[in-house]
């Protein structure tokens, strides 16, 4: 009949409505700043470096493959030397480009010393684009009990390689 | 007519409008992207239509020959941004084909759930943005993501990422999925089909769609043909050619699936035919849960090659991987002259080369129709304009 | 679908043009290339009724242009074709009047490599602006590069 | 009891003049309470307009699985607030090739005619702001002549699109104007006056006009007119927002815009406020206060047209014409006759008459447009 | 009351003032589009000057016909001619100060006639309501009316042809 598809259409429409006073289930609204959605294990977003003990002492020995085989080329790093000029297993400078980082996650994948890994924060919204986009050591540090915290299966495996690394 | 009167009333016809240039340019709300089209109107009627493009250049081709083979994977998401997974397939396939790495089981079916993942999230946003631009004010764009999100939200769980997954590697993907990953597809895959058919009720015998979309640009057999036209466009308008089942690229000769083929080739058969392909893919979908087998997610050499790409040894010679992407056929050309970085990388992209009949379908329609004609041939300029 | 040496042997003595083959895909002489393609299309024996894309590639001393060429027909495999083009002046027949799909991509090929096509109906750069200068995808296109200071 | 709340603000107003009596003199008092109806009704207007159109977000965002504004007051309430501070302090962009008189003519005589249909129509038990002997008739004067102003707008703003609009906009109104004023004609058959007063009397009790055969008819007839001179979906064309940008409103931002969207909703509510006192009632009903029925009844037709908004699709214009021409037109000229019929015969015979003759004209109409309906279609599978 | 009834008279002399300044610059102005709206302005001061004299079905008569069908055909017909940059219609008119002269002339025998001949004024009678000229229509003047109704057939089925012919 010829109407009939479009009160099927209206049908649709009123009982998405009146169903959604009672099943809450069917509202997916999140009230944002209130509510949050719990993100998942592995998700990804800026890279951080991790350290055990301090954040002046991290894992990282300041080997370049991260910022080789970064994509976008938005690591840059410096290495520290002594004062004899004998280069250390210490990055004196580790930047990191967040405008430029696509969050694809290869340097958390070819790092061979388990230094830098994904991070899970995403509101980093600041007011000037060069400077406060422009992630130095320090604030790359993060301690391992965060990472633990956000990611605490890749830390027990983590934990378990190195054990057995040291052993 | 003999009357003399009316005679040379025709020649001189004083009723004809003034000729109308309009753009429809960069920034208009329906042509998904920066996509500008150069229509001359008489009246409403189209008599000419010009696409410009190159808004969204990046010239992905030639940054891509200064990376690492795996360092383009990334750069693959951005191509097609809502099927990111496709994209990266048929990059894997390209370079495994050139390489020559094998892929394990596992990692087999992984990618197949993934990419006919994608395939649904790319179907029901196209039909939502189709029925915005017939004018539905934004009902069945939300209701497709409605459903959209729970499954970004797995790609979340397993990625890492909701659009830019970045999860294959050569020779697998990147990381096993999580415990409760076939429960959560199997899952999606029982309740789909209920949102589909709720979707049906509230478009598919609607009278106003019925009469806006039938005999609206219609695409005949041997220009879709001619025109190098692939994807549900070409099986809108009869041929049944799908590369999954043409080339049986990785496992999709094992599984039992029919590819819905339309007759009319109009707007309306280009959007009842996505209907019916996700249906199908649903059906693939139950078969990969059912039979996927465990074992390892990567080879050892695509393994050795992700821990150290630099260690990734690609011959000399060119190779050409394609597989049936969302929107059509996606294919990678490949040149390799042995450096750790490709000699020449060119994409063949689906909405590109289907742009080319969209002046032909749209001679001798209304302006709504343009509209809509664009928006049944689903183009992202990500992947024209590269 | 027929072997690489059968259609060599077939357009050659079809065509009487020396044709090698190059890792598993057809070189053939610029010059004779339309008649090829449209023998490859019509013949009942081949129906290459679909070119799937069309490449250009800067190897230094010459251009290349490379064409897929599936069947929809006999749902057969690729056909490759490889035409080579001195690199200063570039021209290649155009097959827009054969396979409608060579539209766009052999637009492509002159915006971004310079490959002139004659007998292409509309010609422009497709991606570029009418002023733009130079063809990006050629080996010896430098731009000044901004590296960044940190 | 009752018949207090019901003329409550007639005894307001009363109220008010006999507080102001002594001071001022005898012919003053007439101006007063003139006075006072224009200010209530000038006031009433954009409220109700503001109101509506939060009750639109809300319902079509309840309709689409999520909540609708709520974060300024407490459910949403002060949106409507919001929305237009913004809309006063935003710029009022001129576009520099734009012609300058009628650009600026365009929003204020747009929003001149929906305020005016206010005067003739009855809100309650006489609380009609004004009686005229030829209210319906002023209603169509005045909503006819918003097409020219629509056009104004369009043609002034100077841009291809907003003049794709007003070509639209003048040729929907034009061919919806019939079929509207016919589509009355029979009420007004049956009831023998133009006075809006006189047709809500007409229905005392509860024979509302829509419960006869040919009042039906009409009641849709006339809703979907409505909904078409109102330019809302699914005939929504002079502002499709997906083809034409905004249609007649493209270049105007500001208190401009506001304005334009103010008339939108005004008119909505009286194309429904009149389909309610033609067809439904007016204020008649059983035990609730007249003015509540009259605002219930009107209320449920504007969320009718808003569930239209959030469910279908917009018309291509050629089908919107041949929808006016070749569906409406002949159905409402068919209609007249039914209800000539009607009113000529005695009970039992009249209904069934009248009935009979709408529902072969009906199928008759259907079966003339088969040609033009779309068919469904069954689709084949490859690689079975 | 005095003041009110003086009320009413400034409002009804203003109103025609008003019509006068429509009608002028309806007359005066350069662009094609803005006289039509100005002619739109002196046809709905008519119909105000109706309300005024309780004429209430001829007023709404005159805005329904008048403003809405045949405004909006001027419009369609100032649109279809003129381009979309400015209608403006060239005058040239070199020494416009010569016109006055006939102007002034002939606008002086009108007035004098007008003020000389003594109109019958009858006080209004019954208000013309739709009723009585519904019936009147229908009975004494049925005929004139077929007839018109005829006319306006022809009228539109000879639009037709003309634009069918395109």
């Amino acid at each position: 009949m010829y109407g009939l598809g479009v009160l099927k259409g209206l049908w649709v429409t009123i009982k998405n409505f009146t169903l959604s006073y009672f099943t809450r289930k069917r509202l997916t609204t999140v009230q944002y700043p209130e509510e949050r959605i719990t993100l998942s294990e592995h998700a990804r977003t800026f890279p951080i470096l991790v350290y055990d003990e301090s954040p002046d002492k991290l894992r990282c020995v300041a080997c370049e493959i991260c910022a080789k085989e970064c994509p976008p080329k938005c690591i840059s790093i410096v290495r520290a030397q002594d004062e004899a000029g004998k280069p250390l297993k210490q990055p004196k400078f580790f930047d990191i480009d967040y405008s430029v980082c696509m969050n694809c996650g290869i340097c958390e994948e070819v790092c061979p010393f388990d230094s830098i890994y994904m991070d899970r924060q995403f509101e980093l919204s600041a007011y000037e684009r060069s400077e406060e986009f422009l992630y130095t050591k320090d604030r790359l540090a993060k301690s391992a009990e965060y990472f633990s915290k956000i990611r605490p299966e890749t830390a027990k495996k983590v934990e378990e390689k190195r054990k057995a690394k040291e052993k | 007519m003999n009357c003399p009167y009316l005679q040379n009333m025709d020649q001189q016809s004083t009723l004809d409008t003034q000729r109308l240039e309009v753009s429809l340019g960069p920034q208009h709300p329906s042509t998904h992207g920066v996509f500008q089209m150069d229509v001359v109107l008489d009246g409403e009627q189209v008599i000419r239509l010009k696409p410009v493009m190159g808004y969204l250049h990046r010239n992905h081709e030639k940054l891509m020959e200064n990376m690492s083979w795996l360092a383009c994977m990334p750069y693959t998401d951005r191509l097609d941004y809502f099927c990111a997974l496709a994209n990266n397939f048929s990059y894997a396939l390209a370079v495994e084909k050139l390489a020559g790495i094998e892929v394990p089981e596992r990692a087999q079916y992984l990618r197949v759930i993934m990419a006919e993942l994608t395939r649904l999230i790319n179907h029901i946003v196209l039909v939502g943005f189709l029925l915005n631009d017939l004018g539905a004010f934004f009902t069945p764009v939300l209701y497709a993501f409605r459903e959209r999100e729970k499954l970004l939200d797995l790609f979340e769980d397993v990625t890492g990422s909701r659009m830019m997954c970045n999860y294959f590697r050569f020779g697998g993907v990147k990381r096993d999925v999580p415990p409760d990953f076939i429960l959560r597809v199997r899952e999606i895959v029982n309740q789909f089909p209920k949102f589909l058919d709720e979707l049906e009720e509230l478009l598919t015998h609607n009278e106003i769609l019925l009469s806006r979309c039938q005999n609206v640009g219609i695409l005949p057999k041997a220009l879709a043909v001619n025109a190098g036209i692939t994807g549900p466009v070409l099986r809108a308008s009869g041929i049944p050619y799908d590369i999954r089942k043409i080339d049986k690229y990785s496992i999709y000769g094992r599984f039992k699936f029919r590819v819905p083929v339309g007759e009319a080739g109009d707007v309306y058969d280009r959007y009842y035919v996505r209907i019916l392909e996700m249906r199908e893919s649903l059906q693939i979908l139950e078969q990969a849960i059912n039979e996927i087998p465990d074992g390892e997610v990567i080879s050892k050499a695509g393994a050795q090659a992700a821990k150290m790409p630099r260690t990734l040894k690609v011959p000399k010679g060119d190779a050409y991987g394609r597989t049936e992407a969302p929107k059509g056929e996606l294919g990678f050309y490949l040149v390799s002259d042995g450096s750790g970085k490709p000699y020449r990388y060119h994409v063949r992209a689906p909405s590109f080369i289907n742009l080319t009949v969209l002046e032909d379908m749209c001679i001798g329609q209304k302006v709504a129709d343009v509209i809509i004609i664009l928006g049944s041939i689903d183009i992202v300029l990500g992947e024209v304009d590269r | 679908m027929k072997t690489i040496e059968e259609i060599k042997q077939a357009i050659e003595t079809k065509f009487g043009v020396q044709i090698s083959i190059e890792n598993n895909s057809l070189l053939i002489p610029k010059e004779k290339w339309p008649e090829i393609a449209s023998f490859l299309k019509t013949d009942p024996e081949y129906s290459f009724d679909y070119l799937s894309s069309v490449t250009g590639t800067d190897y230094k001393d010459y251009l290349e242009v490379v064409y897929h060429l599936y069947s929809m027909g006999r749902e057969c495999g690729p056909l490759v074709i490889k035409i080579r083009t001195d690199r200063n002046a570039a021209q290649i027949p155009s097959v827009v009047s054969i396979w409608r799909s060579a539209e766009f991509q052999e637009r492509e090929a002159y915006d971004l490599l310079g490959i002139h096509f004659e007998g292409h109906p509309d010609l422009r750069r497709i991606f570029m602006w009418e002023g733009f200068v130079g063809h990006p995808l050629r080996k010896d296109y430098v731009t000044e590069d901004q590296d960044r200071k940190i | 009891m009752l018949n207090t709340i019901d003329q409550i603000f007639i005894k307001a107003k009363q109220i008010i003049l006999d507080i102001l009596s002594p001071f001022l003199p005898e012919w003053m008092m007439i101006l007063i309470s003139i006075f006072i109806v224009i200010v209530t009704l000038c006031v009433f207007g954009p409220v109700v307009m503001m109101y509506l159109t939060l009750l639109e977000r809300k319902f079509i965002g309840r309709m689409q699985n999520r909540y609708g504004p709520n974060r300024c007051g407490i459910f949403g309430l002060l949106q409507p607030l919001s929305d237009g501070i913004k809309m006063f302090t935003k710029e009022d962009i001129v576009p520099q090739k734009a012609d300058p008189f009628a650009h600026f003519l365009g929003p204020i005589t747009v929003i001149i005619p929906s305020l005016l249909v206010f005067s003739v129509i009855p809100f309650g038990r006489n609380m009609i702001p004004s009686d005229l002997s030829i209210g319906i008739l002023f209603f169509f004067a005045v909503a006819s002549t918003s097409t020219l102003w629509i056009f104004t707008a369009a043609w002034g703003s100077r841009n291809k699109f907003s003049l794709l609009g007003g070509m639209r906009a003048v040729a929907q109104m034009v061919s919806y104007e019939i079929p509207m004023l016919l589509s009355i004609v029979p009420a007004l058959l049956v009831v023998g006056s133009f006075s809006t007063v006189a047709i809500v009397n007409a229905q005392e009790g509860l024979q509302w006009f829509v419960f006869t055969p040919w009042g039906l008819v009409g009641f849709i007839l006339f809703f979907l007119t409505g909904v078409a001179e109102v330019n809302r979906c699914p005939f929504d064309l002079p502002e499709g927002e997906s083809e034409i940008i905004a249609g007649f409103h493209t270049e105007y931002s500001g208190m401009k815009f506001a304005l334009f969207y103010m008339a939108e909703y005004m008119n909505a509510f009286s194309v429904s406020a009149l389909v309610t006192t033609v067809y439904l009632g007016g204020w008649q009903g059983p035990i609730l206060p007249s003015w509540l029925w009259f605002f219930a009844k009107t209320f449920v037709l504007i969320s009718i047209m808003m569930w239209f908004r959030g469910t279908f699709p917009r018309m291509r214009v050629d089908q919107l014409m041949g929808f006016a021409w070749r569906g409406l037109l002949p159905l409402a000229f068919i209609n007249l006759l039914a209800a000539a019929l009607w009113v000529h015969l005695s009970f039992p015979l009249n209904d069934i008459l009248s009935f009979c003759i709408l529902t072969v004209s009906v199928l008759m109409i259907y079966v003339a447009n088969r040609k033009v309906a779309p068919k469904k279609r069954i689709y084949k599978y490859a690689y079975e | 009351m005095t003041l009110f009834q003086f009320l009413a008279t400034t409002a009804f002399y203003a109103a025609m003032l008003g019509i006068l300044i429509a009608a002028a610059l309806c007359v005066t102005v350069r662009n094609l589009f803005h006289s039509a709206v100005f002619l739109a302005f002196t046809l709905i001061g008519i119909a105000m000057l109706y309300f005024f004299l309780q004429a209430e079905f001829i007023a709404a008569m005159q805005i329904l016909l008048y403003v809405g069908a045949i405004m909006t055909l001027i419009v369609f017909a100032v649109m279809l001619t003129s381009r979309m940059g400015n209608p403006a219609v060239p005058q040239s008119f070199k020494n416009k100060k010569i016109v006055f002269l006939p102007l002034g002339l002939v606008g002086f025998i009108l007035i004098s006639a007008i003020l000389k001949t003594p109109w019958e004024t009858s006080e209004p009678q019954t208000a013309v309501n739709a009723v009585t000229l519904g019936k009147a229509l229908m009975n004494q003047y049925v005929f004139p009316f077929e007839v018109v109704s005829l006319v306006l057939l022809v009228a539109l089925i000879g639009a037709i042809v003309i634009a069918r012919s395109e």
